[in-house]
């Protein structure tokens, strides 16, 4: 099943969420990543991260509490040793970024507009916790509006920004509208939600605990972007694990769905949701894995 | 290759503290070697409530009724998946993954080896030292536990390995005391050329020591970090990030379940777990 | 274990969230209502509501989303119908109020405040939906003051203000400085989250689900209380089902936590939890059940 | 008085396309009366990933194995809930809470009664009928079902019923046919003063319309609304609104857990189901 998301045309309303897909070869053992609508990579910043220290996960109901500290080998790492496999791969590959700056926002997207291969640019305009991972704090829509056109500028036509918002109910709507009149192609709806870990310190959550909210977020900012007359697209994002979830986002107005968290559990999830999008009837297609689902590692 | 099945419980027996697992689970027996683990989802099938997998040894592939490859896992029933798995009966189906993760690397020659395993930790020591043995390679073993109960059948091992040392920490079987006790001289009467180690963090530090002052190579492997959820086992999340020293002796970071579970003795940062 | 909110003796630190212990018999049937530390009343309105129409729950994984719509006998019935069962078994009554207006909301506190046996007003200001609920919308922390003045104003000395906040990760620590400093004795930090249910009609998520979330807000409202030297103490609430959860949220700086929609899994957590308390050491207090936990009838 | 308890399944058996699962739950079976329920926990205890919990009539309460009042239900696998409910096994333990709701009124006098019940609905009817005989009311009985495998054994019935009328909709036992086409000759024949119905809504509506037209009371047992979770069963969370006629023919919504499940047949508002 094909879609069109910001002028892009993808193989599948399935994506891969950013930070979810590990480099790509992990993902890619268990099955082709072209078969995704896209593979978004964790989110790159200017220069090299490491990650956090001490304990990054941590099991919730139904949901996972993670502070990773983005961990990423920085864009000029990220540009030699793993866009180029993901290219080869396939994929039809968006960049997410995010940075400490709107400098280092521009800069990453002239980096990456020179660089063939790069569908689209993701901003991460949703990290749970910008201060601890000393990025960019947003806290007001108008902020967003000016971190969009940043990168917009820099980038080639053809290449849309997707501009990735947390699932906010009461900001959402008004980021979503600033974000599309400052030239994003697409928003993405529903990242990791601000929370703790048991020890108190900040954290994300994400997974199926979390689907209502973004459910809520995804349908309000859809609703408002079509009455706006925009031509701006949803992808709804946040804890899809079965087929159903997939078709409540697409019937609340989301032209795509990214897959995040649920990779971690079954690395086949996103493979299977495209595989039933096109395959079976919608109200037959189900949220348990076949008996046998393999692939090839590269 | 790596396969994400529905794997069919084919038989589940107590031995001791443990509850061993017979899977039939296509693709993860036929790929496995030595030192590699599965991926287990706690749960009904399409239930979420539990969303990091638990991380397991493969301890045996073995044909067994009409399938060629069957997987056998032991299991210590400890915390909510532990038991959840361990109470799996015959015909339970159980999502999985694998096979995973680095596994033991193997002499190109057939150099004497000791192997030493603590808990439920030495189950990928048994296809290994079979391995091992098949290479013609002398195969000394050191089992450690705290209780006969905790021991990993040693019968077994007698068939492969030449000399065996069993250690228990109440003495009630073998000699009274830890692993890192007996390591030393275990290895100086092997004359061991690699040490192949699993058990807790403090155990492998130790044995990794001891396998650098007898001039001998250490592999590992690791369950660590052990205070966090491995929550992915295939190298997507991040979450199993374990200290390491890198390349040119820079301290770094790798995920214990892609480029591990086995490493080099020396290039984990022991301290820094 | 006897504690102390907003100036209050309370048996223990385990209340009954509003809304969630029905009228009082119904939970009572369970267990006295004088071994909770506050029994909170569903928010009363100043006219009667019948609730909403259609399907008002549905399940979601760890949670509960919920669009019941406020169903309540109004200030008038509650007063005539339900206070005086309440403050005949014992309960510590806080009642929950909500109102399209800050002359609602003041008219309530004036009829409650003249009436004995009500310990405290609680204003709900987490509603998730207060749009389709008609009640008043405060999307600023600012608004948020105004109406705890409004309440305090009417009430004797004696009788606390409580402000439910919603468990808004970017506002919270604002609204409960403002509240704080409008009069308010306690801050409850964790409503429902709003969501959508599966038809996409704006509902409210609570349960497990939810707890990492607002274990985020609690903590930052209680460092910066603390930090602002109020006297103003901090409920936790949204998604405690456990001993664990109890000792997260006092660990994060509450003196209290209110417990929810757990009470309909299980109508004996709340009692559980405050035994728990009491008699268990921290460290081996467990989750489940015991094997007969019953209770009279009234 | 109400319970919540773990209680412990003691026997479980099929029939037909049910499972029929007896419990000891300690306080439940001791205070029930027909037309009671129970509310059952989806899955495991301390796990909390269903919140809603799942209604279940009290179908029997038998002293066995020792137990003074154990408990039976009959469950149809569909769901989720069901389904994991149908697969507990001996031993299992089942977090419940019980007997709930408004049971059925019985007549002060001996007049005679119809029992009328769809599938597994009809489980709450069985218990009754014992009790109506106890009171010397002669008993009539209509069970309908899709098929034979969904009819609740009539065999238990024909000891405490005068006249069985039993149909199908696939004629495999019984007329061929529906309750409403056998309910009015029913009626006539037992000229029963109060009619007991549990089964779907549309059943109920049509039976509570017979008796009406009859000048019969009717007791109906609902399991509306049943397009949404019952949440808690217990009162509390507003989640099972069912829309009636109140006292002087307003309009209102009770919570069909408390204020029902029985209730009488002319009360409920069937249109606006
Ligand atoms: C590579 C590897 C191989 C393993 N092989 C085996 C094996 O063959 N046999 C065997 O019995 N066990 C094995 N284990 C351990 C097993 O995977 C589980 O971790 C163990 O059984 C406990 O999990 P649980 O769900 O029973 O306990 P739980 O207490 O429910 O653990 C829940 C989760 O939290 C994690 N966790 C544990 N402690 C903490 C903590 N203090 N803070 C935060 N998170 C924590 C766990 O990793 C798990 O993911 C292996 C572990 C690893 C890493
Ligand atoms: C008073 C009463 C007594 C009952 N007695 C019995 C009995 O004796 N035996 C028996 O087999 N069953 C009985 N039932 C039905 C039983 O409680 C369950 O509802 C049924 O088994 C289906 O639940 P499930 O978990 O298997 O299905 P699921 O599909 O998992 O249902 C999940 C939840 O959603 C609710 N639900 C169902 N359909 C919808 C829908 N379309 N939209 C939203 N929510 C929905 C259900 O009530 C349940 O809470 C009774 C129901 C009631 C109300
Ligand atoms: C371990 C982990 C790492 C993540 N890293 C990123 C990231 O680098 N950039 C980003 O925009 N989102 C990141 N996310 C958020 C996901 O992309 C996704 O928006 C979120 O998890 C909600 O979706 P889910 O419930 O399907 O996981 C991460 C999530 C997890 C769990
Ligand atoms: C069915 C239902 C009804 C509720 N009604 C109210 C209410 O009337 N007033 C209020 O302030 N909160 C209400 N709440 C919110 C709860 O008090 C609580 O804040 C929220 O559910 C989070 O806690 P929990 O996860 O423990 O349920 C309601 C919650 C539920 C589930
Ligand atoms: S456990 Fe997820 S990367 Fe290793
Ligand atoms: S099911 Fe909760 S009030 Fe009836």
């Amino acid at each position: 099943m094909r879609t069109s998301l910001a002028g892009l045309t993808l193989a599948s309303p399935v994506l891969v969420a950013s930070g979810c897909g590990g480099t790509g070869p992990e993902l890619a053992a268990f099955g082709p990543l072209s078969a995704y609508g896209t593979f978004t990579t964790r989110s790159i910043t200017l220069d090299p991260r490491p990650g956090a220290a001490g304990p990054r996960l941590a099991e919730s109901p139904s949901g996972l509490v993670h502070a990773t500290g983005l961990p990423n080998p920085g864009i000029d790492g990220f540009l030699a040793t793993e866009l180029p496999w993901l290219v080869q791969s396939g994929a039809k590959v968006v960049v997410s970024v995010v940075g400490r700056s709107l400098g280092e926002l521009a800069e990453l997207a002239r980096r990456l507009g020179r660089t063939p291969g790069v569908a689209a640019v993701e901003i991460n305009l949703a990290t749970p916790d910008p201060v601890s991972n000393g990025v960019l704090e947003l806290r007001e829509p108008q902020h967003l509006g000016g971190a969009v056109a940043a990168v917009a500028r820099e980038l080639p036509r053809g290449v849309p920004v997707l501009a990735k918002l947390r699932a906010d109910p009461v900001r959402v709507v008004e980021s979503a509208r600033i974000v599309a009149e400052a030239g994003a192609g697409a928003v993405v709806v529903g990242g990791a939600l601000p929370a703790a870990l048991p020890d108190g310190r900040p954290a994300g959550l994400s997974g199926p605990a979390i689907a209502p909210l973004a459910l809520r977020c995804v349908r309000e900012v859809a609703l408002a972007l079509r009455e706006a007359d925009t031509e701006v697209d949803v992808v709804g994002c946040g804890g899809v694990h079965t087929g159903g979830d997939v078709r409540a986002f697409l019937d609340a107005g989301a032209v795509a769905v990214a897959v995040g968290s649920a990779l971690f559990h079954d690395p086949t999830t996103a493979a299977r949701l495209a595989a039933e999008l096109t395959d079976i009837p919608a109200d037959t297609a189900g949220g348990t894995p076949a008996d046998h689902l393999g692939g090839e590692e590269r | 290759m790596k396969a994400h099945v529905r794997a069919e419980v084919l038989a589940s027996k107590r031995i001791g503290a443990y509850q061993h697992l017979t899977l039939v689970a296509p693709g993860v027996g036929e790929r496995f070697r030595p030192g590699s683990f599965a991926a287990v989802s706690v749960g009904p099938a399409g239930e979420r409530a539990r969303l990091a997998r638990r991380p397991f040894w493969i301890h045996q592939v073995r044909p067994l009724g009409g399938y060629a490859a069957t997987v056998q896992l032991v299991v210590e029933p400890r915390g909510e998946g532990s038991r959840w798995l361990a109470s799996r009966q015959r015909g339970d189906r159980v999502e999985m993954t694998g096979p995973l993760g680095r596994p033991f690397a193997l002499p190109k020659e057939p150099v004497p080896v000791l192997l030493v395993g603590e808990g439920v930790s030495a189950a990928p020591l048994f296809p290994l030292a079979e391995r091992l043995r098949e290479r013609d390679c002398p195969v000394s073993l050191v089992l450690g536990a705290d209780d006969e109960a905790h021991l990993l059948s040693a019968l077994e091992a007698r068939r492969t390995a030449r000399a065996i040392t069993v250690v228990t920490h109440d003495g009630s079987v073998g000699a009274r005391g830890r692993i890192p006790d007996v390591v030393a001289e275990a290895l100086r009467r092997s004359d061991a050329a690699v040490v192949y180690a699993a058990g807790r963090a403090a155990t492998l530090a130790a044995v990794a020591q001891a396998a650098e002052d007898h001039g001998a190579w250490s592999q590992v492997a690791v369950e660590e970090p052990s205070d966090q959820p491995w929550a992915c086992c295939t190298g997507l999340c991040q979450g199993c990030a374990l200290p390491v020293v890198g390349e040119h002796g820079a301290p770094r970071e790798v995920r214990a379940c892609l480029d591990g579970p086995v490493l080099r003795g020396d290039r984990v940062r022991w301290a820094d777990l």
